[in-house]
């Protein structure tokens, strides 16, 4: 793998304010209520920053397409273990016998 | 990247004998880092599921549990962890720039604020320890949600009242029967809060062994523009655990902690 | 040791005929395939032995081929999922006028007990031509409730109510084991299964001596308990009125609309602030470790037989799948008048 | 073979890895695959022989109807152990961590695996929880079965059950490092010319299975954690007392627990590959279809393993979800056998050891996955799962199909790996009586299971007395037939015939390197330019330097 493009301290600032603003966003938001939306929202701020971190101060988005699909398996292969047993725990009550 | 021709460099210290080349020797650790970091996505993502299942199985009390515990030493622990992961890029900046001085400086800078979360992590497991909020009866004077349990603060640590309490600010009375059974049943958010963060805090632990002995190998001068691969990883790695507090903050700390909430 | 070598348990149910025809068809299809492979290699070891003068061909492959041994498969596995699936529905669902036989599995024995009251250790008495439903609880681990000649298993949690049903259709005496590991003696947690015909359970039921029906027991445990000081008909009353509300939908506090089944009673007496119905305070406090499960039982019973007449136990409605449809325009005609909680005391 | 074939007789190269260095140290410390191999090799063979003793004193006492050889705690702890022993310490780790370890780089022409220290310490961890579960098992075992169903596991039994889960988590991560390695050496240090149409169906399955120790594992590991750490703590994650709920652990113990099993047999598939197309000197039937059945079998693994819960209390919906997608995971290894037997047509078979196993191993495989759809189908499963239907459904799979297609390709490398042949004959012997004495063990056990004999009992009704006779004697024919191999295997290491470079003219990168390898595999860099089993062309596969 070549040398690939490495982000300099600047970009590095910007991530990192991006980072607290929103770690304030979901700290503040949480006080207000929306509902169902709440934990929608927190984790939506929560991927969004996790994102963050995996593209620039991991360096993944300079990488091989071969580092970028190892991480989709992995969230990928969360998601087949969180939804299929979901898929019983919110079913028991179709059939009720 | 398979082929790879073997370039006759002078060879490089740190090139391993069954690599042909530097470059594929550093692509191979990232890559297996990646997939060490896949193990560690899934041994979390087990957690995470079974704190969902009962997160909805039993969300009062999880409401209940996550409003008992202090939300603003969570929220400095994530801006202390995200300055971590800050001070963590530096460093692999500086070392891929081959600046040794930089580099050291940026590694102490991320072992400090990596104690200084392991130091606010204690002061809460403290505080969970001294209201007995301890799940299970194995440590302190075991799990007791109904209060009088803190020495040195007999009113802490009451969640039976603070449900009350809450419910009385959203408008709705909630007797003291239904409050106290509630009360009960955040045992198991407890557990769940003490299994996500203890296992979150035991990797930074190792994470902390990890940056001392880079710290020794970057004193020593081992890395340079060449070869920096072992603080590129313990860049990832640092970077993980860091994703993972940022998943813990909002999941364990800011159930439904707004007014119209029961 | 004696030597009839029986490949089929006796069939003494109405679903154990059907499970035998699926098996067959499995056993004639897996006893097909293996044939065929094994003639196969049987004979291109022998056709194509190694031969100095013969020479192999070299064959990459044929896509055609491929498609056709993975579409077969695919077709008769799909087969085999629906035919499957058709029978695990027949299996799983009781039909609605079942006789209820309640179930308790302890660490290693089976407790019986028939709405009459009658109750049984490691036996259970079943009147043959009717269909019987099973309700099982465990006491502590997981136990397992199979008899191999209905052809009906169900794990027996600890937590919750299980069903399984069966109808009997030979009289005579078949096995009852515990099939899931639940500890030292779990290979002595095993029972019988005692078909008779209706008129010999009749009598079976009359000799047996019984104190009293279940729900007559569940009745005593009611005023016991106190559960009467806040579960009374009159509109003052501080709880749910619990007449004729087995098997009917209940509107909850969260506007959510549950059926009350065997596992709502049994919750709402162990962990009452779980489903609070509409219009009520959740002032119950829980029954935990208070209620044996036998206790819970009779209670449930008697809760059944609330809505009609003490005298005879009559076969209850067990529970309906969906909404009843007289149900719904109730519960929409509520819903217009817009979800304030309604008055207390007002009858859900 | 029509190239003439000056017959020069075979000497041992007079360098290679065994005689590269002597002393414990150089064993102890090794960071080559190739002793780290034997290293497994040895351990493997060791915990095969322990499952093996377990198995022989389960099969003694189902002599009787009545429990009167051990009582029903020592018989709960037999099962147990044999569990334990056999999928942990040998069905999961056997062919990737010794002939996965010692062929893969060779035949991927690197010098060694990515990160030879890491597969150190993959054996010594290995070593440690192995010995460690042992010193549990002999101070005491666990009387839980190797599924550890709670609320049994977490709450009612004083046995050792937070250490002996200790001991697989360790396990556990030995696994995820072989699977590690194997799956950045495949990417990154492949021969040049070595693309990924061209690489040995032995990597392909590999490859898969690397995939599965490395997405399944770490959910055991947490799983029983959370098991140890109610145990010790009294929390309440799967025990009801406490507000648990006990089928979530069998969610996240499946979850691992159904992929495990292709991380067992998908190895047995890749030498299967190797064996049929070696003997058959013929290109493999559908390189392609039976390359992606690998990969297919791996991803599909993980959305079946409700299928051993149909009865366990899951909602029907999520029943007939899992019972659909189980179909659907058995058409990869469908395809495979189709190919395999493919192969064989209009090819020159000969049938050496390697070659019998094989045999066997397609047709045990068939009965064994087909009874498989028979378990996912629901309306079956209700009456016979839990039953000795399921035993002899998953020992078809284990036994008839993973080890012989490891004894298989142990008889096929072990001219690579010692420089010396085994003996034909007795090799043979071994094979015919290891097939007969498994078909005699587990096949009237079909014939219980569906009679209705649960698993794991102690004491059984007086009729099924006669098919569990059969069985034990069928288990004491199958123990001396797994006896033979380590028996001559071993005298083959002093008077086997000398093998020479390639005993069995096959193709790949591991038969163009002298027996046994020098230490660095290669002495230049191979370069590969045919496809994978090029065996009809007149010329041997030249390698060029």
């Amino acid at each position: 793998m070549a040398e690939h493009s490495h982000p300099g301290p600047k970009l590095y600032f910007i991530i990192f304010f991006t980072l607290a603003f929103f770690t304030c966003a979901t700290w503040a938001i949480a006080f207000v209520d929306l509902g169902i939306l709440n934990p929608i929202v927190a984790l939506a701020i929560a991927c969004t920053k996790a994102v963050l971190v995996i593209l620039f101060f991991m360096h993944v988005r300079y990488s091989d397409t071969l580092t970028k699909i190892t991480i989709t398996c992995g969230f990928f292969w969360l998601l087949i273990l969180i939804t299929l047993s979901l898929s019983d725990y919110l079913s028991r009550t179709l059939f009720t016998t | 990247m398979s082929t790879s021709q073997t370039t006759t460099t002078e060879h490089h210290p740190a090139l391993a004998h069954q690599f042909d080349s530097m470059a594929q020797q550093q692509g191979a650790s990232t890559f297996g880092m990646w997939v060490f970091l896949l193990t560690e996505i899934m041994m979390f993502g087990g957690l995470f599921a079974a704190y969902l299942i009962y997160r909805i199985k039993y969300y009062d009390a999880f409401v209940a549990g996550s409003t008992s515990i202090s939300v603003s030493w969570g929220f400095a622990n994530t801006l202390v962890l995200i300055a971590s992961s800050f001070t963590m890029a530096m460093a692999v900046w500086s070392a891929h720039k081959g600046k040794r001085g930089p580099l050291v400086g940026f590694l102490i800078g991320t072992m400090i604020l990596g104690a200084v979360f392991l130091g606010i992590k204690g002061k809460e497991y403290y505080d969970k320890y001294d209201e007995c909020h301890i799940p299970g009866h194995v440590i302190g004077k075991g799990f007791n949600a109904w209060g009088g349990c803190s020495v040195n603060n007999p009113g802490l640590g009451n969640i039976a009242d603070e449900i009350q309490q809450h419910a009385r600010e959203a408008g709705v009375s909630v007797p003291e029967a239904s409050a106290m059974q509630t009360a009960r049943q955040t045992e198991i958010f407890f557990s769940f809060y003490f299994l996500m963060t203890g296992l979150h805090a035991f990797h930074m632990i190792i994470g902390m062994g990890l940056m001392t002995w880079l710290l020794l190998r970057s004193r020593r001068g081992d890395f340079g523009p060449q070869y920096y691969t072992p603080i590129e990883l313990g860049g990832l790695y640092w970077h993980f655990v860091d994703i993972v507090w940022i998943y813990l903050f909002p999941l364990l700390y800011l159930i439904s902690r707004h007014k119209g909430a029961i | 040791m004696h030597f009839n070598l029986p490949l089929f348990p006796e069939q003494a149910s109405t679903i154990a005929g059907q499970v035998d025809a699926f098996y067959l068809f499995l056993v004639l299809i897996t006893t097909f395939f293996s044939l065929l492979i094994a003639l196969l290699i049987l004979f291109f070891i022998i056709r194509y032995r190694r031969r100095p003068d013969h020479e192999a061909e070299q064959i990459h492959g044929s896509t055609l081929l491929e498609i056709v041994w993975t579409a077969i498969p695919l077709g008769i596995t799909l087969c085999i999922f629906v035919w499957g699936a058709v029978l695990y529905y027949r299996i799983e669902n009781p039909p609605t006028n079942a006789l209820e036989i309640y179930g308790v599995g302890k660490q290693w024995m089976w407790k019986f007990q028939h709405p009459g009251g009658q109750r049984e250790i490691n036996t259970l008495h079943v009147p043959t031509g009717r269909p019987v439903k099973v309700t099982l609880i465990s006491q502590d681990v997981i136990h397992d409730f199979f008899v191999p000649a209905f052809r009906v298993k169900q794990d027996v949690l600890p937590n919750r109510y299980v069903y399984s049903w069966f109808e009997a259709t030979k009289p005579g005496s078949y096995h009852l084991f515990c099939s899931q590991y639940c500890g030292t003696n779990h290979s002595a947690m095993i029972g019988h299964v005692i078909a008779m015909k209706p008129e010999d359970y009749a009598e079976w039921l009359a000799s047996g001596k019984a104190e009293g029906s279940l729900s007559s027991m569940g009745e005593k445990l009611f005023q016991e308990f106190g559960c009467t000081t806040c579960h009374r008909p009159d509109s003052g009353a501080r709880g749910p009125n619990l007449q004729g509300l087995y098997g009917r939908p209940v509107r909850l506090s969260d506007n959510r609309v549950v059926v009350a089944d065997d596992n709502y009673i049994r919750e709402s007496i162990l962990n009452p602030n779980a489903k609070v119905v509409q219009g009520f305070q959740p002032i119950m406090p829980t029954f935990q470790g208070v209620v044996s499960e036998e206790g819970l039982i009779q209670i449930t019973e008697y809760i059944k037989h609330m809505g009609t007449q003490e005298s005879e136990p009559i076969n209850n409605r067990s529970t309906p799948t969906q909404l009843r449809d007289n149900e719904v325009p109730m519960i929409q005609q509520e819903l217009q008048q817009g979800g304030q909680p309604a008055p207390s005391g007002k009858k859900p | 073979m029509s190239t003439a074939t000056t017959t020069i007789t075979p000497v041992m190269p007079a360098k290679h890895y065994l005689n590269d260095n002597y002393g414990i140290r150089s064993w102890l410390l090794t960071k080559d695959h190739k002793r780290i191999a034997l290293l497994y090799l040895g351990s493997i063979t060791f915990f095969f022989f322990m499952g093996g003793l377990f198995a022989a004193l389960i099969r003694l006492e189902l002599l009787t109807p009545a429990g009167d050889l051990f009582t029903s705690d020592t018989y709960n702890k037999l099962f147990s152990m044999h569990g334990i022993n056999m999928v942990f310490f040998f069905l999961v780790p056997s062919i990737p961590a010794t002939l996965g370890n010692f062929v893969l780089p060779i035949m991927l022409g690197a010098k060694d695996l990515a990160f030879p220290k890491i597969n150190l310490l993959s054996w010594y961890i290995y070593i440690g929880a192995a010995f460690f579960s042992l010193a549990v098992m002999v101070s005491g075992g666990v009387d839980t079965g190797w599924t550890f169903y709670t609320p049994l596991s977490s709450g009612f039994l004083r046995t050792h059950v937070a250490l002996m889960a200790v001991g697989i988590i360790f396990a556990g991560f030995s696994s995820i490092f072989t699977g590690l390695n194997f799956i950045v050496t495949v990417h990154r240090m492949r021969a040049p010319g070595l693309t990924w149409g061209r690489l040995p169906l032995f990597v392909w399955s590999n490859y898969a299975t690397s995939l599965i120790m490395v997405l399944a594992t770490p959910v055991l590991a947490i799983t029983l954690i959370l098991l140890a750490m109610e145990r010790t703590f009294h929390i309440g994650v799967f025990d009801p007392r406490y507000g648990g709920d006990p089928v979530l652990f069998q969610h996240m113990f499946w979850f691992y627990s159904h992929p495990a099993v292709y991380i067992m047999i998908l190895p047995g598939m890749g030498v299967i590959s190797e064996l049929i197309t070696c003997f058959s000197r013929k290109r493999v039937f559908g390189y392609s279809f039976v390359a992606f059945s690998s990969i297919a079998i791996a991803v599909f693994g993980f959305l079946v393993w409700a299928h051993h819960m149909f009865v366990a209390g899951i909602s029907q919906y999520s029943a007939m979800v899992f019972s659909l997608l189980s179909m659907a995971v058995a058409i990869p290894s469908a395809v495979k056998v189709f190919n395999w037997t493919a192969t064989m047509y209009k090819g020159t078979v000969s049938l050496e050891t390697p070659m019998l196993y094989a045999l066997g191993f397609i047709g045990l495989f068939t009965i064994g996955g087909l009874t498989g759809v028979m378990l996912a189908a629901l309306g079956m499963d209700v009456h016979l799962h839990d039953t000795y239907f399921v035993i002899a459904h998953f020992h078809y799979v284990m036994v008839g199909g993973m080890v012989s297609a490891y004894l298989g390709g142990l008889h096929f490398w072990w001219p690579k790996m010692t420089g010396r042949m085994y003996p034909e004959a007795p090799a043979k012997l071994a094979a015919i009586i290891t097939f007969i004495g498994f078909n005699l063990t587990f096949f009237p056990q079909f014939i219980l299971g569906y009679l209705g004999m649960p698993r794991r009992y102690h004491a059984y009704p007086e009729e099924f007395q006669v098919l569990n006779v059969l069985s034990s004697a069928g288990a004491s024919v199958l123990a001396v037939a797994f006896v033979l191999p380590a028996i001559y295997f071993l005298w083959s290491l002093k008077y086997g015939q000398i093998a020479g470079d390639n005993p069995w003219k096959a193709t790949g990168l591991e038969w163009q390197t002298s027996s046994p390898p020098p230490t660095h595999n290669f002495h230049e860099v191979p370069v590969v330019t045919a496809p994978p089993y090029n065996y009809g062309s007149d010329q041997e596969v030249t390698v060029v330097h």
